[in-house]
């Protein structure tokens, strides 16, 4: 194998060679948010449009072969990059979309069987007012807001798992949080804001023993971590594609086929049907069930140029190299006066989103500071607004790592730090 | 990038002293605005002296263009009418969605020129905006002025 | 303006270049499945990913702006093709989640209303067993599926406008159909299956004057007819951009901002809050409110220059075109023998979908000797299959053209349906 | 492109001669399978004889390679044990899995060779396993055999 070397991988990145703010170089540190595309990625999606683009899986013409070719295809590959099979992997437009359709599973499970019973409808998603559903204090909004919303339709209870100072899960109490009541535990693997990685394991066990759904998002783990999906000991699992090289426009639910096939249909209409009547209709198994309407094909095809990108890499080397990486960044902070890290400051079960404050600034004036020399970051709440009121802070600096920064990038977020501080002279 | 046109001296200086940064003792009304995006707050509230005259109070925290147009906004409008806070509003907000090719005229919105430079950064309209939006609904809430359709 | 050229249209599409099936030209007759896809926005989602990737409406960075305004230009240029405010285009992957987020709206309202009645919900979306949902009986999947969900958890009762024998709506008994118990009518535009257009103004006056919320499925007009969306009369219109030059994977909804504000969230998560607490949220208005988690971004950019470039051919162009190469596909079909148009043969408020039976061929088999000689059509019940059987046939093959097809298509897949009946040896 | 390899004569002549298309007066059981792309049906009736041997029905309609299939099928294992019905039906869902790269072998599937060429063409190898997994259902349905994970 060869060493890993993000000056050489930079420069299958186009946006990596550009400038930002009158000539300056790109630093880019907002993978978090989203990552940036190779080549190869960019040319798949090209590709497809120039050759085989087409409905798939209803056409008969040779357009429509390949084109349902290449995309179930992709599936296979996107499953075997975590391990999965293919019939395990829906397709949805974002891991939002991938965690309201199992938010929606319980209430259309609920709502079904309260208004006919017919069909009958899976005991584990039917809620009443006696039942509760348990997430964590440091969820992304995409993974509180669905379930604030199923349980004001179902009148179940939302709990959370409190964090402590260093900005760990507090599992002290989890046994009386998650109880016999308990229908769902969803959890975040990799915490977008304060890096930290959650022993999923553990809490999925607890959840099982109850007879729990457990459901784990991997949004920031999948892409920087190697991860065979069925040793999170979840039953369902959601990504998102644009975070790990792919296209915008494309996220992922696993589940095994005895739970997906269980779940009533979320998204309704063309593609996910069987047989169809005027007053009702049956539907498809997994993943088709869930994949209505025309999809996102050349998405797909883009994703399996990236996780192809991604593997030849190789996931081991991606994680040790961004375990170093956060590493020298945690050491860096750590030696700027004014700078509290907001998450673990150990580099053990963390990842490489760091969020932190600089006392006397306001962190949007940080990272307009840095953007200003060319840094991107990402400032706000970063969409875990309650993980913010936990820490006492209105919101944070982020800076994130992927396969393409360096040290050097590190290092020109550091002395933007400290440019900001001389600026607003508060050193 | 020209740090010095976005943050002017009058910006930095509204930040860190800021006018106006009072509690009324006996407001008509008072509005909470947030970004949603970055979770800059800021309450205004509002009374009218005996010549129907504005009194304006206000209480927030967020990033130095937030702060100091709140500051900047409370200063030059204490004292007066609901129209020509009205007026007032109107040419600050025309300046800021011109996207930093407007003349803003120092005679209407007076320190509030030296937001021209944010005009160019799109994120950071909103924050100087939020105090601006936060008055006018509190104004419409205290019955000083009747709701009408504007930009947000 | 210049003279509509589909031979120099053809140019600008490189997959048109292409050949299939042993050397054979291609010619594309399945454009309403999907369109194909012009250079321009091919190069436009490219030109996305290599220059201003990022996550939009969230960081404070030089790419975030610049992604950001180009997301929100193209809805200001999406929102002109069918003179609407920008404000009142939301971005959904397909048209099926579009119509999906409608049917949502009263079922959540509804569930949201049992529970607690906080917040409160707008009466117009509350459902019990007394009231029902109109659709017709040529509707696409999309459009039927969701209404049955709906009313399988409501226990509403869904009605169908009935067809006449040449495939219009029979409007007879529309007024005893639409009654003061009606909450919705959703209507196609275009049907992709018959090619009828449907007098959707009168059907939208009817439910108004009960007070029902009012939908149209303009999947297959608004890519071929020049639209002002209001003069459609509905409250809601869908639509898709893959059908019009567009990237997969992006979608439209219109409404009035009052009908939009009205309606709760339905996919929740980040981008579509107001406020976020750890026990409940508050959400932005429209469009933001239906946007949650990370969007559909270079698929919105390639929109834009997609309705750029339909602009520039003029739709009243693309309207008259295809006009005339229906009547010349209705003239040419008519004169095969046992070859059995499934819709309106007078070429009057129809569009450019032709299906078609052959006698003593099934559909599958007439499809597949097109595509021998390369002619790519669509065989089967084209997710309308209770049209199917009111028509009394289990599918059929249907050709359909856009911008960049010219008789000699239609010709070729004349020759090809005769050869079909020479193969099959029944002429 | 080759029609010919695909629409062999074999196909073409038990699409317009159907054998075994007939309705059983004692089926122990039997399935009915829908394409949901393009409509196809196809109802397969089993029974056993004194022996245990397989009598089989079918009705149907569809395309060509659909109905061909049914046909090639009852004929092929009409008075076969289950167990041999089993193997057969594994060497023609085999073939039509190989993407038109297998040799199948004729003295096990029969008339069924005639389907290799469909292997070739993705949408069309539904079409040809339809009947047979109606088969494989209705087996199981009597009770012929035990239900197992096969390719669907
Ligand atoms: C009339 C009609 N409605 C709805 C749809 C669904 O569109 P999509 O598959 O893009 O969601 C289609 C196309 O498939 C259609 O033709
Ligand atoms: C931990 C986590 N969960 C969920 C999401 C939502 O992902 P998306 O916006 O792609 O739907 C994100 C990213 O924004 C995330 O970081």
């Amino acid at each position: 194998m060869n060493t890993f070397d993000p000056s050489r991988i930079k420069l299958d990145f186009p946006i990596l060679q550009r400038t930002v703010r009158d000539g300056q170089k790109l630093v880019y540190l907002d993978s978090a948010a989203t990552s940036q595309k190779p080549n190869s990625v960019i040319q798949a999606e090209r590709d497809y449009y120039e050759t085989c683009n087409a409905a798939v899986h209803r056409g008969a013409h040779q357009l429509a072969e390949e084109a349902t070719d290449a995309y179930e295809s992709a599936r296979v590959a996107i499953a075997g990059f975590v391990s999965a099979a293919p019939s395990e992997i829906v397709y949805t437009k974002n891991s939002t979309e991938a965690l309201n359709l199992v938010a929606y599973a319980f209430s259309n499970a609920t709502a079904l069987h309260r208004a006919s019973g017919n069909p009958p409808q899976d005991p584990r998603f039917i809620l009443t007012d006696e039942h509760n559903i348990v997430v964590s204090e440091m969820e992304h909004h995409a993974n509180l807001v669905p379930w604030q919303e199923l349980c004001a339709k179902t009148g179940a209870q939302l709990r959370w798992i409190p964090l402590t100072d260093d900005g760990r899960l507090d599992l002290a109490s989890l046994d009386s949080l998650i109880d016999q009541n308990t229908k769902a535990v969803s959890i975040v693997h990799q915490s977008n804001l304060l890096g930290t990685i959650n022993p999923v394991v553990a809490v999925m066990e607890r959840a099982h023993s109850v007879g729990a759904i457990g459901i784990v998002d991997a949004c920031q783990s999948i892409p920087h971590m190697p991860v065979r999906i069925r040793e999170l000991g979840a039953d369902l699992v959601v990504w998102s594609g644009h975070k790990m090289l792919g296209p915008s426009g494309i996220g992922f639910l696993w589940g095994e086929s005895e739970i997906l096939d269980s779940i009533p249909p979320f998204i309704t209409g063309g593609s996910m049907i069987e047989i169809v009547q005027l007053d009702h209709s049956t539907y498809a198994k997994a993943p088709k069930r869930f994949e209505a309407g025309t999809q996102m094909v050349s998405q797909a095809i883009g994703m399996h140029a990236a996780v192809e990108y991604l593997t030849a890499l190789g996931m081991d080397a991606v994680e040790a190299h961004e375990h170093s990486l956060t590493g020298y960044a945690l050491d860096q902070l750590a030696n700027v006066s004014g700078v509290t890290v907001i998450g673990p400051t150990e580099n053990v079960a963390r990842g490489s989103a760091i969020s932190f404050t600089v006392d006397g600034l306001h962190p949007h004036d940080v990272g307009q500071v840095l953007d200003s020399r060319g840094v991107a970051v990402r400032v706000g709440h970063h969409c875990a607004w309650p993980t913010c009121r936990r820490f006492n802070v209105p919101s944070t600096t982020r800076l994130s790592t992927y396969i393409y920064n360096d040290t050097s990038d590190i290092d020109a977020a550091i002395s933007g730090i400290v440019a900001a501080q001389e600026f607003f002279g508060v050193i | 990038m020209d740090l010095n046109g976005l943050y002017q001296e009058i910006i930095l200086d509204h930040y860190k002293h800021p006018r106006g940064k009072v509690v009324l003792e006996a407001p008509l009304a008072s509005a909470h605005h947030v970004n949603p995006t970055c979770g800059d707050e800021v309450t205004v509230e509002v009374a009218a002296d005996d010549h129907g005259h504005l009194v304006i109070g206000y209480q927030g925290q967020g990033c130095s263009i937030s702060q100091a147009s709140a500051s900047v906004m409370a200063e030059l409008l204490e004292g007066a009418s609901v129209d020509e806070s009205v007026s007032v509003r109107e040419a600050f907000v025309a300046m800021m969605h011109s996207q930093g090719n407007s003349e803003p005229d120092e005679d209407v919105i007076g320190d509030g020129v030296a937001f021209a430079g944010v005009a160019k950064y799109p994120a950071r309209v909103k924050c100087a905006l939020l105090p601006w939006m936060a008055l006018q609904d509190a104004e419409i809430k205290a019955g000083l002025m009747a709701p009408k359709e504007e930009t947000r």
